[in-house]
């Protein structure tokens, strides 16, 4: 399997825990891997302004998004010594403590993996096009500002 | 008067009520992307308020031009993970 | 519950990642949550002069150990805001391609969970009398000397 | 002559080809813990190559005494994770 080849970053709805579990399994005939390391982002019940989100709905530009994803593997693969790399975010609707967002990177080493995970976690936030609407308890939504 | 079709995204589908409009601009051979974005707040004021990434052929362009049958996006700060 | 309660680190045998899958799916109702780091090892096929190594024993100095995971827990919270945390090292054979240690840390904000679970990593790792024999497919062994 | 019972780990329980052994060492109330790892080593000379670390009751101890009845560990570099 080409570890660079074109992947979707986008899963519609929720991140299912068992994906991952699976993915973990997957890998233990790949027995030059030493370390995993995961990162999962999960819709958290903020309260603003006396409101509690309840969900969030992730839209995005899809092509850009994709592309991009494309160029941060390619980034992560030269900078970083990992075996290979998973990375999911949702699109549509995620209710609080669902999981939207998931990297999960392994490496014969640890501080490979660890590191790689890291600069995935922060460079998607920070670089692809990918927007979220809260949903409260009243029907009322507001996009998301990241902090 | 040529027009021009941008796709919007995040709070601007909502501020323009819809995830594609067409502006109608004057232009020769190409009209540079920082007028196309006084353009689209002229048109829609609450632009104003939103910091604006542009892409052209889904590319992003902090300055430069865009041509007739350009695919132009307009899109707000990005907010997944 | 208590976060901080006295947790034995040790499990017997390798990890299985259904128990990962279900400790992620158990912080579905922790809404206050917004992100989950994990670090996983596992046995890796390491070839050391012409052997390739197919399993590790782990032993422990097993009081001890628990004592000093017990104070990097202690400094782990106390430095990072962490809603929980939830670490297992192995005893006994784990063979390659297995789990033997596992770091699952969860905070409302990515950078907390990231660096807690980083710390227990390194800490563990450097302070926990923990020992490691590789198995060669030989038969023959050889004490494990981390990098 | 006073008796200390080392537990052993790791390498030095095979160097040791046992999990505990017995020293016979000469004290009045107690011996330091760097005489007590030249008795050690007198004992095991192989355990001169490896980087000890000793415990006593539970904790890890660079210098300090030992008595009689003294829980006493000797370890070797730690390998986990």
């Amino acid at each position: 399997m080409d570890k660079r080849k074109v992947k979707s970053l986008f899963v519609e709805g929720p991140i299912p825990p068992t994906r991952l579990s699976d993915s973990i399994a997957h890998h233990e005939h790949k027995t030059n891997i030493g370390a995993h390391a995961l990162f999962l982002g999960q819709v958290r019940a903020d309260s603003i302004e006396d409101q509690v989100v309840s969900a969030i709905s992730f839209t995005a530009h899809e092509d850009m998004a994709n592309q991009i994803y494309s160029e941060i593997r390619e980034e992560a693969f030269s900078k970083f010594e990992m075996t290979c790399a998973h990375v999911y975010h949702s699109l549509g609707i995620v209710q609080t403590g669902q999981l939207c967002f998931s990297v999960f990177t392994s490496s014969a080493r640890r501080k490979m993996a660890l590191e790689g995970c890291e600069f995935f976690v922060e460079q998607i936030k920070a670089r692809v096009p990918i927007f979220g609407k809260e949903h409260f308890a009243s029907g009322e939504t507001q996009w998301k500002i990241n902090s | 008067m040529k027009t021009l079709k941008v796709k919007l995204f995040g709070v601007l589908t909502e501020i323009a009520a819809s995830s594609e409009v067409e502006l109608n601009v004057d232009f020769l051979e190409s009209i540079g992307v920082l007028e196309l974005q006084a353009e689209l707040i002229k048109k829609y004021p609450a632009m104003k308020l939103v910091q604006l990434k542009i892409a052209v052929n889904n590319q992003f362009v902090s300055d430069g031009q865009c041509h007739e049958g350009d695919i132009i996006a307009v899109m707000p700060p990005f907010s997944g993970g």
